[in-house]
């Protein structure tokens, strides 16, 4: 159990997969104008990695390696994450018509977040069970979320900043999301046993 | 909730977590004798004083009129009725600058005051409280009573609506919270049984039990003398509290006397209550007792610009000048003037302007009152608006979305509940006009939906015109059709004929 | 190589046949986006924007062809529901700090020749034939195709002036 | 009859309480402790000071030219001069010249300007550039000392100074010593425990702040008697500081009640490295911290917990710096859900 939180802890802030692996970093800054956008693109972010992470899992287990065709990991694992993303876009568009207005043309950037096929691939190479594979996609897209969700606050205050014009817009932004990086390095070493 | 002017004096500050305490420059105007402004030469009387429709004249120019007389009647639902100041002749009906930061003009109507000062025929009934509630409005209201705080709304649609919604407590507001004014407190010490017998005729009109009269502890002469007077009436309860700016704010008020709320989307009888000022009920005395309709108040005239600051009863319709040059004229250039309180008081545009039924005060502050005229600097979000706020919002955010031209943000986060009262521009260290950005977006929020509204009604306009080229076309149409049906009608019965004439021919033919 | 090419054929054809199926099930009709655009706009076909009507405004809206401050009557407000409705962001400052205007019919120069009164799209001028004409300023857009259409010159427009009730504080630091 | 000048919004008075006036009572609450560190550690802490003050001014002056508001009024508020005054307060007192010049780079071009100056940064200033060097530079970072007093037998002399400070003399290895939470943490990687650690320090009263630390550190008690100072004056309200040191207290408490070898006591995290100035002069900084009562003890709440955990289980030794920038970034979010309910509604108002 306490292995279980630790490595959700641990892939949720320690080893957070934008502010120290700098992956997804597309949704990161494109994404996070508005707190609420950021929150539903988090929750749909967490909901795709999550899925993914099982779906690739099983891909890589139950097909690639039995048939040894490791080669096709990149491929299958883009394919089978594409098909994710439609199906959800589907399945929300249809349910849920104002979270598809707020998320809108994202969605399908979720698709193109490296850090969706990043955390697959980096489930293989840490050779995780299910479970672990499971637990690492979440944690990770916890961690997405969180950090999405924080820049966005910090991004809906600097709307109304007198930022000077030079540093105004994506540069400010990139400022903004090293300093978040460089408090993040806090945690870095953290060591809960 | 608690109704914090019901517990302990000690307690009261402590519990109430908002406003500000500016230094109250009352005294030693407060202490002064009140002087009546000798008539000047002429009287500005605007038909419009009050919230409302503006009032109908019912003189023309180069009537004589006598003290008292109705010079314009009221002229809707919501609208109240103007008296002449004083005898003497209407000579001129025209427009003049406003009391208004514009200064733009509105139409009044020119008194020559004769000097008689000659009241007209009063016939005040002599038992009012035998009389049905609503004739007590209907005096009023040929009175031409208005809150006298400030606010101007017609007092008898305020009782009427009392009457109506069964309102169980009268509070009267003599908080008299801004700085520098002591007029309701000098009305308080100097006739408290014409101000209670106000507040019990009050009462009557709406049919409510209980009267709260809620006075600053900051006036311990007016709530002794409030006290004495009231002592028969137990209807008629003082309750002192605690002088915090903006005490005086209706909605603060009913708060701290009753534990009460007013709802954001409602009045103040929807929280079971109604708020008259001191002032307004010493008026509706004078309107009941006496027969006399609203013709003079008591206006502060103060601030380090005047040279003998005092409190004066004025008529209505004398300029801002007269009662300046009356108090010894302005010592120095003042650094502004302003009509009403300095928390909230209206800058003038011009000392032309005339008094009205809602001037409490006229102040000529210097810049060292004012405090520097410093350029706002950026915002520290040290939060003390936030904590000044009576209305529990967040200027700082609120402004910051309106500086960056987001009124709509600011509106979402409680524009509209704003009450105006000044307290976070007055704490703001770095000299942010907030309250000015405030106004400036609820103007422009107004505005927005003046131009929806009416391009609503041009869209109807449009799609009546659209349907009347329409109609004007398929009626063309029809007139042609008919034309032309006519036309083939007349061609058909004339072939018709002349095939009669061929088959009568063949027939013939026929037969032959 | 077999391996690889029929796992992948089946993987995709699988993957895409379940896409086809919830195609079908969570099929959503398209919005009517341009009427709900249409509703917004002031509807009074002035053409000031470039594009045939209101409903030519709102079909170039829709396809992304025009910018939410296409409607010069519309002002700031229109602007505002316009980029709300479409979710993007407006640039107001294009629009400027436009006054409101209204048109005013100067009787020396008019002949009454009722030009104006057909232009007008919202029927705010009055008269008849040879006859002064006025303009009624509660339907005046300031549209300004009365202008065009005088043949005198007769026809300006002018900002609507502030009165007591529609008088405003103007934006602090911006005097 | 005269026309009146231009009309001035209401209202028309003012406080008087101004942005230069709240800076510098936070300053005047600073000086004891700063004084007390200066006679602790000599020459070499008070030339540190100054070139780390006098780069942020000099930083503060070119910035403000360049953004073209260049006025004495906007410098002389004060907040550059105070930014560096906290920065130098948590430095090693012997760290080189160009720790200070590279942490008032840090504090008043990236932190602050870079964002449009006072009041625009959403991160606290002194600490950004806190944390910029101790990730940037480790090592003089964790240089520590011990007191050797102005004029005391054995402590440098101020030419020896100005070698620490500006020619990169290497401080004498007699003076080097460690800070009461980095030696527990140096220990416990050497399989020391928190106990034995603390007593082979000899720790003797650390409150009274005859030990190793920065300016901030050593200083604590002027510190908690000049936060009380601020609160006295109502430039700060309770809220932060309060909930500050009970997030660092509770868990300690608890931790240390629980294993005493694996963790320290509450008393040692109040009064070790920066817990009182953090508290009261950095997670209570304005323009950083949220606007409402509530949101501001889940802020100091949140700033003491984080610093605790960092402190106890990650890498570094001082988490505050860490902590206060984590919650920085919380900020907006914490401002946006702790809304008070406005008057006569009945919920808070709905989210913009």
């Amino acid at each position: 159990m306490t292995e279980y939180l630790l490595l959700l802890m641990s892939t949720a802030v320690v080893n957070n997969v934008i502010l120290v692996k700098f992956l997804g970093l597309c949704p990161f800054l494109g994404v996070s104008k508005k707190i609420d956008a950021a929150i539903g693109m988090g929750l749909a972010t967490t909901f795709v990695l999550t899925l993914a992470s099982v779906a690739t899992w099983m891909l890589d287990h139950w097909l690639l390696v039995p048939l040894d065709l490791g080669y096709l990991r990149i491929v299958g694992f883009i394919v089978v994450i594409a098909a994710a993303v439609q199906f959800v876009e589907m399945a929300i568009k249809k349910s849920s018509p104002q979270l598809y207005q707020v998320l809108g043309i994202y969605l399908p950037l979720i698709t193109t977040n490296c850090a969706v096929l990043g955390v697959a691939l980096l489930n293989v190479q840490n050779g995780a069970d299910f479970l672990h594979a499971t637990l690492y996609g979440f944690g990770s897209a916890t961690g997405f979320t969180l950090v999405l969700i924080l820049f966005a606050g910090i991004r809906e205050r600097l709307a109304l900043a007198a930022v000077p014009k030079a540093f105004a817009g994506a540069p400010i932004s990139l400022i903004t999301a090293g300093l978040l990086s460089l408090a993040f390095m806090g945690f870095s070493g953290l060591n809960l046993t | 909730m608690l109704a914090v002017a019901t517990l302990p004096a000690w307690l009261q500050r402590s519990l109430i977590r908002w406003g500000v305490h500016p230094d109250d420059h009352k005294r030693p105007v407060a202490d002064l004798p009140v002087e009546r402004l000798p008539l000047p030469a002429r009287l500005f009387l605007p038909l419009q004083q009050h919230v409302g429709a503006p009032a109908r004249p019912v003189v023309k120019i180069g009537d004589p009129v006598l003290k008292g007389q109705l010079l314009a009647e009221s002229a809707a639902n919501i609208s109240a009725p103007v008296h002449a100041s004083t005898s003497g002749r209407i000579v001129d009906i025209t427009t003049y600058p406003a009391p208004h930061p514009s200064g733009l003009e509105q139409p009044v109507m020119v008194l020559e005051p004769d000097g008689e000062d000659r009241w007209i025929d009063t016939s005040p009934p002599t038992d009012p409280f035998s009389l049905p509630p609503a004739e007590i409005g209907r005096i009023v209201s040929a009175a031409g009573v208005v809150g006298m705080g400030g606010a101007t709304f017609p007092s008898a649609v305020k009782l009427a609506l009392g009457l109506r919604v069964q309102v169980e407590i009268l509070i009267v507001n003599g908080g008299e919270c801004e700085p520098y004014l002591s007029c309701d407190d000098r009305l308080m010490r100097d006739d408290a049984e014409g101000v209670v017998d106000g507040i019990r005729l009050a009462l009557h009109a709406i049919g409510a039990q209980e009267a709260r009269v809620g006075i600053e502890n900051n006036k311990p002469e007016a709530i002794a003398a409030m006290q004495q007077a009231a002592a028969p009436f137990p209807e008629v309860r003082i309750m002192p509290v605690p002088a915090q700016y903006p005490m005086g704010s209706d909605k603060q008020l009913i708060q701290v006397l009753t534990g009460r709320e007013v709802p954001f989307d409602g009045r103040a009888a929807d929280a079971g209550v109604l708020v008259h000022n001191v002032g307004t009920c010493h008026a509706i005395h004078q309107a009941v007792r006496l027969g006399r309709p609203l013709v003079e108040r008591l206006v502060t005239v103060s601030g380090g610009a005047v040279e003998r600051p005092r409190n004066l009863v004025a008529p209505i319709g004398a300029t801002a000048q007269d009662l300046f040059d009356y108090c010894g004229g302005l010592a120095s250039a003042p650094a502004r003037v302003i009509m009403g309180g300095p928390m909230m008081g209206n800058p003038l545009a011009t000392t032309a302007s005339p008094v009205i039924k809602g001037t409490s005060g006229l102040l000529a502050l210097t810049q060292e009152e004012v405090g520097e005229d410093d350029r706002a600097g950026p915002c520290i979000r040290c939060a003390s608006c936030v904590s000044a706020c009576p209305m529990n919002l967040l200027p700082l955010e609120m402004a910051a979305h309106i500086r960056s031209d987001d009124p709509d943000g600011a509106f979402h986060l409680g524009l509209n509940d704003c009450i105006g009262c000044g307290c976070c521009s007055y704490v703001c260290p770095s000299a942010i006009p907030l309250s000015h950005y405030f106004s400036y977006a609820k103007g422009a929020l107004a505005a927005n939906e003046r131009s929806k509204l009416k391009s609503e009604s041009i869209k109807k306009l449009t799609a009546a015109r659209l349907e009347r080229q329409e109609r004007e076309a398929r009626e063309k149409a029809e007139a042609a059709a008919r034309r032309k049906a006519e036309r083939e009608a007349a061609k058909a019965r004339a072939a018709a004929q002349a095939n009669a004439v061929t088959t009568k021919a063949a027939t013939v033919d026929a037969n032959a | 190589m077999l391996a690889a090419v029929t796992s992948l054929t089946v993987l995709g054809a699988a993957l895409g046949l379940g896409l086809g199926i919830a195609a079908r099930r969570f099929h959503v009709e398209p919005e009517e986006i341009v009427a709900e655009l249409e509703a917004l706009l002031p509807g009074s076909q002035c053409g000031q924007c470039g594009f045939p009507g209101c409903a030519g405004a709102a079909q170039a809206l829709a396809d992304g062809k025009a910018p939410v401050t296409l409607c010069p009557p519309g002002g700031k407000s229109v602007a505002q529901a316009l980029a709300e409705k479409l979710g993007v962001s407006a640039d107001l400052s294009a629009l400027g700090e436009s006054v409101p205007m209204f048109a005013t019919v100067r009787e020396e120069l008019c002949i009454g020749c009722t030009k104006c009164f057909k232009a007008c799209p919202t029927d705010a001028i009055h008269g008849a034939v040879k006859q002064i004409h006025a303009v009624l300023k509660e339907a005046c857009t300031g549209c300004a195709k009365c202008v065009d259409s005088c043949p005198t010159e007769a026809v300006g427009l002018v900002p609507v002036p502030a009165t007591l009730t529609t008088w405003t504080w103007h934006k602090p630091g911006h005097a | 009859m005269s026309t009146l000048p231009h009309p001035n919004h209401a209202p028309h008075a003012h406080s008087g309480v101004k942005v230069s006036r709240i800076m510098a009572t936070v300053m005047l609450a600073l000086t004891p402790a700063t004084l007390f560190g200066f006679t602790l550690f000599g020459w070499p802490s008070i030339l540190l000071w100054l070139v780390t003050v006098g780069a942020c001014l000099v930083l503060e002056v070119a910035c403000l030219r360049l953004a073209g508001r260049g006025g004495p009024k906007t410098l002389w508020d004060g907040s550059a001069l105070l930014a560096g005054w906290l920065l130098a307060m948590t430095l090693p007192p012997f760290a080189p010249w160009w720790i200070g010049v590279l942490g008032a780079v840090a504090t008043i071009v990236v932190a602050k300007h870079a964002y449009g100056g006072l009041g625009q940064n959403p991160f606290n200033p002194a600490m950004v550039g806190r944390v910029a060097l101790l990730i940037s530079f480790p090592l003089p970072m964790t240089t520590w000392v011990q007191p050797a007093p102005l004029f005391a037998a054995g402590s440098p002399s101020l030419i020896d100074s100005l070698h620490i400070i500006f020619s990169g003399t290497a401080v004498p290895d007699a003076l080097t010593s460690a800070t009461l939470l980095g030696h527990v943490k140096t220990e416990a990687t050497r399989g020391v425990d928190a106990l034995h650690a603390v007593m082979s320090l000899g720790a003797d009263g650390s409150g009274l702040g005859w030990h190793a630390g920065s300016l901030g550190e050593t200083g604590s008690l002027l510190v908690l008697a000049g936060g009380l100072f601020l609160l006295a004056r109502r430039i700060i309200t309770w809220h932060i500081p309060t909930s500050l040191l009970a997030g660092l207290a509770l868990p300690a408490a608890i931790g240390h009640a629980v294993a005493p070898e694996l963790y320290l006591s509450a008393g040692a995290h109040l009064t070790a490295g920066a817990a009182m100035l953090g508290a009261f002069f950095i997670a209570t900084d304005l323009v950083t911290s949220p606007a409402t009562s509530a949101g501001r003890l889940i802020f100091g709440f949140g700033c003491g917990l984080l610093t605790w955990v960092i402190r106890t289980f990650a890498g570094f030794p001082e988490g505050l710096a860490f902590a206060v920038l984590l919650m920085n970034a919380g900020v907006p979010l914490i401002d946006r859900y702790t809304r008070p309910r406005i008057y006569g509604h009945g919920q808070p108002a709905k989210a913009g």
